[in-house]
């Protein structure tokens, strides 16, 4: 007869193995978890580092107050970055304007009326539209958008806001329609099921009673969608062209402030010179605009959220 | 195997390794993947990888010691010729091509076949004026000008402002791009657009846009190579680092084919190869530094 | 006295039901208006890229000559990275999902490292690719190497798979968990026995969906200045490369017109390659939907 | 617990039932979740002004009929049905019968309190509202009656501003309640509504179900056999998705006729 | 319900007990979860080879309690004891006494079935393999033998490599009952463990309770006061908080001698 199991738990040796394990896992994973500050770290030194030398020998308020953005003038260059952030808030504005309708029409259609069987279809596909590689749409953009733009309104240049803004924003609604989708789902079927009792259509109970419960997920999602509109990079720096001007026109060339660092990343820069040091200081400028959008998507998250 | 270089190469003893890295211009890349392409079925020991940072950008790298060459569409600056002292390189430069850079009108536009570089200056030039086609020759509509003009960083745009803004700022009212393409496709569609670009992506477009003529000359290989179409020819180049064809064997054997082979893939992508003997003064410096 | 008047309900009940209706079909249509961009956008990359869509564009290296250039580099190279990042990107964000969701007691330090997290989804790729450009490629000196690139992709992708990794951990029921301890077994062992083993399915529908947005992305790479021109496949993560978007950007920008085909070519292959992924994800999700 | 019924009594209650009028008659109806057959030819008549308990072991279909009353059930994708349901004599199943209009006669109250994460005042004037009352006098006046009806209205009655799940469950529970009676239904399905709830709660709900019987027929599933004896004048044992026995509420817990209902009554299972 | 006791049965009764040892004594037990003071003043004493049931309305910390005696209830943060808790003579709250050890002498089952999402034989023998058990012949015994034990040996003993999902909810709780055999316990704590199960397989699981505590002393917590006369020795009545008694199931139920325990055993309140 074999001993009880009891006794050969007490003489299996593994005990002071697992001990150690015990131990040294929390450490370890706790180093893992720290990557991603050591990450804002490496970030925020990066560009902090190469943006003081830029502040050096451009004033600090002349490069936040100023309405010129003139790199690579030979005369006088100037950096003002006023000229490059319009050009970011007109795309992002444009690809608000395009995605959010759209996108939260969406959530709801997705969570509120499509069967399952729906959704397991349409959920997939549009995630498929938010992995499309961002140069594609670029081209998307510049070679379809643009030409249908220009064939209704003559006026729009080859390179304008518009067409980048509209493609920006398709690219961001699946990432609104997937969150706010999460967000209303998340609702309780239970108070759903209250308000159909009570007689109320599946569009009363969308408007009147999911979207305000879900509210603090879905603006957290319009929020975290604007800043991937800000941050967008190859999209504006095919299609928006690369005029930065600080005015309201969207018909014409723009510059973004991605659209600059890429500019000068695949141009003929030299080292050292105070446009290489000025892409690091319109990536900070960047850094601390989303930044700004996430402290804002807590605070809208926490001031809007509906206890349930 | 080669064939469309149809050069005898000297290089090519069998049995060459190692790697050798570049980077630079983006207008130099097109004759530099030809090279890399068949300099691989020559040498498949050998692995060079070239990367297109822009000729600032390559030199950036340069400078840092990171590659053996870097290839440049403009004469190394001041600056950066400094700066490599100061990092203790010793780095010699190689003429590859010329490029034309050419000025384009849409075909739509029937009055313009051309102009003076003085023409070219006061049409460029930012004065605060809006600039008419009127104001050029009396003529010509009295329509606003559109223009189009490479990337203020490229230096393609370094060039053309050198010679012919003489250091003034472009119109500012000018579309920009990085992409070439876009620019061929913006003037296309517009009879009072203007712009420039490098001579390959006239060559690839002959059919959709006209070539204006530059003080009575018009880019083809023979005015390039003969330097008859002035101002607007400008020398692509290759600057290597003398030490990495000293130790580097790969590096001075690519070396070698690349200015074995540069002038008949220049021909074949929409450069003007420089007449022979530029390529023979070039092998015969490379030698030296063996 | 009644304030609800059956009639007065009846009456308005119709348009109630009506503007129900309406609005069923606006939704439908918006739904569907991201599906006809998808629709286009495919449909125009197809009908362009397939002519120059064979085996050999898949087996040959770039050329000079658009009918010959192929895209094996990149493809090659586009692996090799992925290579670097899977790895590296999931076991930082599932080793950081677990401290966060096991192991974190609720103080600052914590609440520092999600706000953290957060913000880092924010952050712009082109922000991302300076950071690379400095500490890997510069810093640490591995030059334009895979690893570079790789460590790049990984740090930008982190966030997405921490807080994926995080809701599938959350997602598995507390009951587990106390059957697990209720045995007497550590925490260790009951996470990962018990713990990753059913939430592997999440983390890997969401580590999938960020591994396909690293692999679609440029600017980094562009910042970085992965070469395009190479005529050799990478044998090590230290060897240089390119990959699929870096080609498909060089190709379009080429004075040529056959190579707008070359490039769309290009396209197809990396949507190729992210459908590919995509539908491992939506395969593994609905096989292990709703275990417990 | 036997309960003596007098003579008398029979004959007076006997008398009332001929003056009721029947709000539900099931007739023969079957329901199933795809394969599995949950409600099994099922014939019931409820009758007006009257608290009609359900009872019956985990599983056994009380919610599934209570939800079929006001054609919740069809939520499920997969339910089909047979038989008939007549509501004041005409049968939901009807095409034209618009499911709307028929939980506006009938309200619900369910298991778990569910308000809407909305202020207590918005909660209860949500029914009206869709309905079309906008005065705002109208709306206050419904809300009062409402909570008072529901007996909460003491409670709340100077944070109708607050979040209503910011109140005791009990007193989420009895909001849903006056969120019902807000649109002054016909008929109020109850499932379970006290099962999470604490006994002082539980005795307030039972209380205010026999005071709304004056006004509402109720119908209400419990668990809980005590509270169905307490509070309803019918009781229906069901068990395995069939009709056992349904029967004067007395008899049920003092006579029953089947053996299973006595089984069950006397805990033998469930 | 009355059931007479005689004096012959009682003095068998308790010369059994005297013969038995306890297994756990609890001794001024208090516990709070933060301000919410759960347990207060509690002491209990637990015998070997005994069901004891533990009753009470919801949230009188019936379960706390329960939990408390293998330590889980530390999983929640903010709790805090203070009292002592001797298992077999030793204070489990004794800072050198290992959780784990702890837990390994005393198996639990949940109120939910809860099994692991692998298949029948990996939940069984999750417990030894975790405790250094890897000779497969030894872990095939181990859950053959525990499946035996849980009753369920003959359904399930074709699909061991089935997922432990895949079988009915009362099947999956008997496999949470073997899954705390197989490393053969000396305390098995039950929390509700049929509240969600269907009458027949309650019916099974309450046999099993019987049979076990042949081997094994069970503490089972339930709802279900028929239940707990059905299948317990003794019987301890919680009200907020308190043992408000603690006496052998049938005085409890015959002739409870606190108000409080006569009043929620016939139903009262809860
Ligand atoms: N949404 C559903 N889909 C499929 N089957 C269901 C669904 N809801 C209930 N059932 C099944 O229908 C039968 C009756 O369930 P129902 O919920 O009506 O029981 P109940 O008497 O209310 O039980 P309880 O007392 O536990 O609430 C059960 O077998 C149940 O498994
Ligand atoms: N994790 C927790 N955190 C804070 N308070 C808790 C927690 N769990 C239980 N409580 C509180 O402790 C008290 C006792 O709860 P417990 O779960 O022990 O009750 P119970 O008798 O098991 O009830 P039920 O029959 O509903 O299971 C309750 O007031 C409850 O709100
Ligand atoms: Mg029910
Ligand atoms: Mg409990
Ligand atoms: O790439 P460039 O030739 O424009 O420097």
């Amino acid at each position: 007869m074999r001993p009880s199991v009891q006794e050969m738990i007490a003489s299996s040796n593994g005990k002071k193995n697992k001990k150690v394990i015990e131990k040294i896992m929390p450490v370890l994973l706790f180093l893992i978890a720290s990557v991603s500050v050591l990450t804002s770290v490496g970030i925020v030194v990066t560009l902090i580092v190469e943006t003081i030398t830029f502040f050096t020998r451009v004033p600090f308020f002349d490069f936040i107050f100023g309405t010129t953005w003139l790199p690579f003038s030979n005369k006088d260059a100037q950096f003002g970055i006023l000229p490059l952030i319009v050009g970011t808030l007109k795309v992002t504005l444009i690809a608000t304007v395009v995605a959010v309708p759209i996108g939260i029409s969406a959530a709801i259609y997705l969570s509120e009326y499509a069967s399952e069987n729906v959704r397991r279809i349409l959920k997939p596909i549009l995630e498929v539209l938010a992995g499309v590689p961002t140069i594609v749409y670029g081209f998307f953009a510049l070679t379809f958008v643009t030409p249908i733009l220009q064939s209704v309104f003559p006026e729009i240049k080859i390179f304008n806001a518009i067409s980048p803004g509209i493609v920006v924003g398709i690219m961001i609604i699946p990432m609104i329609a997937s969150l706010s989708e999460d967000a209303m789902s998340s609702v309780p079927k239970s108070i759903r099921e209250g308000a159909l009792a009570m007689g109320s259509t599946k569009f009363e109970v969308a408007w009147k009673i999911t979207v305000p419960a879900a509210l603090s997920g879905i603006i957290a999602s319009v929020v975290l969608a604007v800043s991937r509109a800000i941050g967008e990079t190859m999209i504006v720096s095919l299609a928006a062209g690369s005029t930065p001007r600080f005015d309201g026109d969207f018909t014409g060339s723009i510059q973004t402030m991605t659209a600059y660092i890429v500019q000068v990343s695949k141009g003929d820069a030299g080292y050292g010179t105070t446009i290489y040091y000025s892409i690091y200081a319109v990536g900070f400028t960047l850094f601390v605009f989303t930044m700004l959008m996430n402290i804002l998507a807590g605070y809208v998250s926490k001031r809007f959220r509906e206890e349930y | 195997g080669s064939t469309d270089t149809g050069q005898e190469t000297s290089s090519g003893e069998a049995g060459v390794e190692g790697t050798v890295s570049g980077d630079g211009s983006s207008t130099v890349a097109p004759i530099m993947e030809g090279i890399v392409e068949e300099y691989a079925g020559v040498q498949p020991g050998v692995q060079v990888t070239v990367g297109t940072s822009g000729t600032g950008g390559g030199f950036e790298k340069f400078i840092q010691g990171e590659t053996d060459f870097s290839n440049a569409s403009r004469p190394i600056k001041e600056e950066e010729a400094a700066s490599l002292e100061e990092a203790g390189i010793e780095y010699t430069e190689f003429q590859l091509a010329y490029d034309g850079l050419s000025v384009v009108v849409s075909q739509e536009n029937d009055w313009v076949e051309d102009l003076s570089v003085e023409d070219l200056k006061k049409l460029w030039v930012e004065d605060g004026s809006t600039k008419k086609w009127s104001d050029i020759n009396p003529e010509w509509p009295d329509e606003e000008v559109v223009f189009y003009a490479p990337g203020t960083d490229s230096g393609t745009f370094d060039y053309f402002n050198e010679v012919i803004l003489e250091e003034e700022d472009l119109v500012s009212s000018a579309t920009l791009s990085e992409d070439d393409n876009t620019l061929v496709q913006g003037i296309q569609a517009d009879p009072n657009a203007i712009g420039f670009f490098g001579y390959a992506y006239y060559v690839a477009n002959q059919d959709t846009l006209k070539v204006v003529s530059i003080d009575g000359v018009e880019p083809n290989n023979e005015t390039i190579e003969s330097g008859e179409y002035a101002p607007l020819s400008r020398p692509l180049f290759t600057y290597a680092n003398n030490a990495s064809l000293t130790d580097n064997e790969a590096a001075y054997d690519f070396m070698t084919y690349t200015l074995e082979n540069a002038g008949a893939m220049a021909d074949a992508v929409g450069y003007v190869a420089l007449p022979q003997e530029g390529y023979d003064e070039g092998l015969t410096e490379l030698e030296a530094l063996k | 006295m009644r304030y609800i008047e059956q009639q007065a309900v009846v009456k308005r009940m119709n348009g109630r039901l009506i503007a129900n209706n309406i609005f069923k079909y606006l939704f439908l249509a918006a739904t569907l208006v991201a599906l006809v961009a998808l629709v286009i956008l495919l449909y125009r990359i197809v009908s362009q890229g397939m002519g120059h869509l064979s085996i050999e564009f898949l087996t040959n290296f770039a050329s000079r000559f658009p009918e010959k250039a192929g895209i094996k580099a990149a493809l090659v190279g586009s692996l090799w990275l992925m290579l670097v990042v899977a790895p590296t990107s999931i076991i930082l964000g599932v080793g950081s999902a677990i401290y966060l969701e096991e192991y974190a007691k609720q103080n600052r330090i914590t609440t520092f490292i999600r706000m953290n997290i957060s913000n880092l989804a924010g952050v712009p790729s082109v922000v991302f690719g300076l950071l690379g450009l400095t500490i890997f490629v510069r810093a640490m000196a591995l030059g334009n190497s895979i690893l570079a690139a790789g460590f790049t992709m990984s740090l930008l992708i982190l966030p997405v798979i921490v807080v994926g990794a995080q809701e599938a951990i959350r997602s598995v029921p507390n009951e587990l968990r106390d059957a697990s301890f209720g045995m007497g077994a550590t925490k260790w062992q009951t996470i990962v026995k018990i713990i990753l083993p059913a939430a592997i399915p999440g983390i890997l529908t969401g580590s999938i969906l960020a591994l396909s947005r690293a692999i679609g992305e440029t600017a980094p790479l562009i910042v970085i200045g992965v070469p395009v021109i190479i005529q050799f496949l990478p044998v090590g993560v230290m060897d240089t490369f390119t990959a699929l978007p870096m080609q498909i950007y060089d190709w379009s920008s080429r004075p040529q017109p056959e190579f707008q085909t070359v490039a769309a070519a290009g396209i197809m292959v990396l949507m190729a390659v992210l459908l590919f992924m995509n539908s491992i994800a939506v395969i593994i999700r609905n096989k292990f939907d709703k275990r417990y | 617990m036997t309960t003596i019924v007098t003579e008398k009594a029979l004959t007076e209650e006997l008398v009332n039932d001929s003056a009721k009028k029947a709000v539900y008659e099931t007739n023969q109806l079957n329901l199933w979740y795809g394969a599995n057959h949950a409600l099994k030819n099922i014939d019931l008549e409820i009758m007006e002004n009257e608290v009609t308990a359900i009872i019956g072991p985990s599983g056994c279909g009380k919610s599934t009929y209570l939800k079929t009353l006001n054609r919740m059930v069809e939520l499920v994708p997969s339910v089909k049905t047979s038989g008939e349901i007549l509501y004041r004599g005409r049968n939901i199943f009807d095409n034209d019968y618009g499911v709307e209009e028929l939980r506006t006669r009938v309200g619900m109250v369910f298991q778990k309190p569910n308000p809407f994460p909305k202020s207590i005042y918005d909660n209860i004037a949500y029914g009206p509202r869709i309905h079309g009352i906008k005065n705002k006098k109208i709306l206050d006046e419904i809300v009062e009656k409402s909570l008072r009806g529901a007996a909460i209205w003491d409670e709340v009655k100077d944070r109708l501003n607050e979040n209503a799940y910011s109140i005791s469950g009990g007193q989420q529970q009895r909001i849903c309640i006056a969120r019902a009676l807000a649109i002054e239904p016909d008929v109020i399905l109850m499932d379970e509504p006290t099962s999470a709830l604490d006994p002082i709660s539980t005795l307030k709900v039972e209380e205010l179900v026999q005071e709304l019987k004056k006004d509402y027929s109720i119908i209400i599933v419990t668990h809980n056999m005590q509270q169905a004896a307490r509070i309803s004048d019918k009781t229906a044992f069901f068990l395995n998705g069939e009709v056992i026995e349904y029967d004067k509420t007395d008899t049920i817990f003092s006579n029953p006729s089947d053996k299973r209902t006595e089984d069950y009554i006397s805990g033998r299972f469930g």
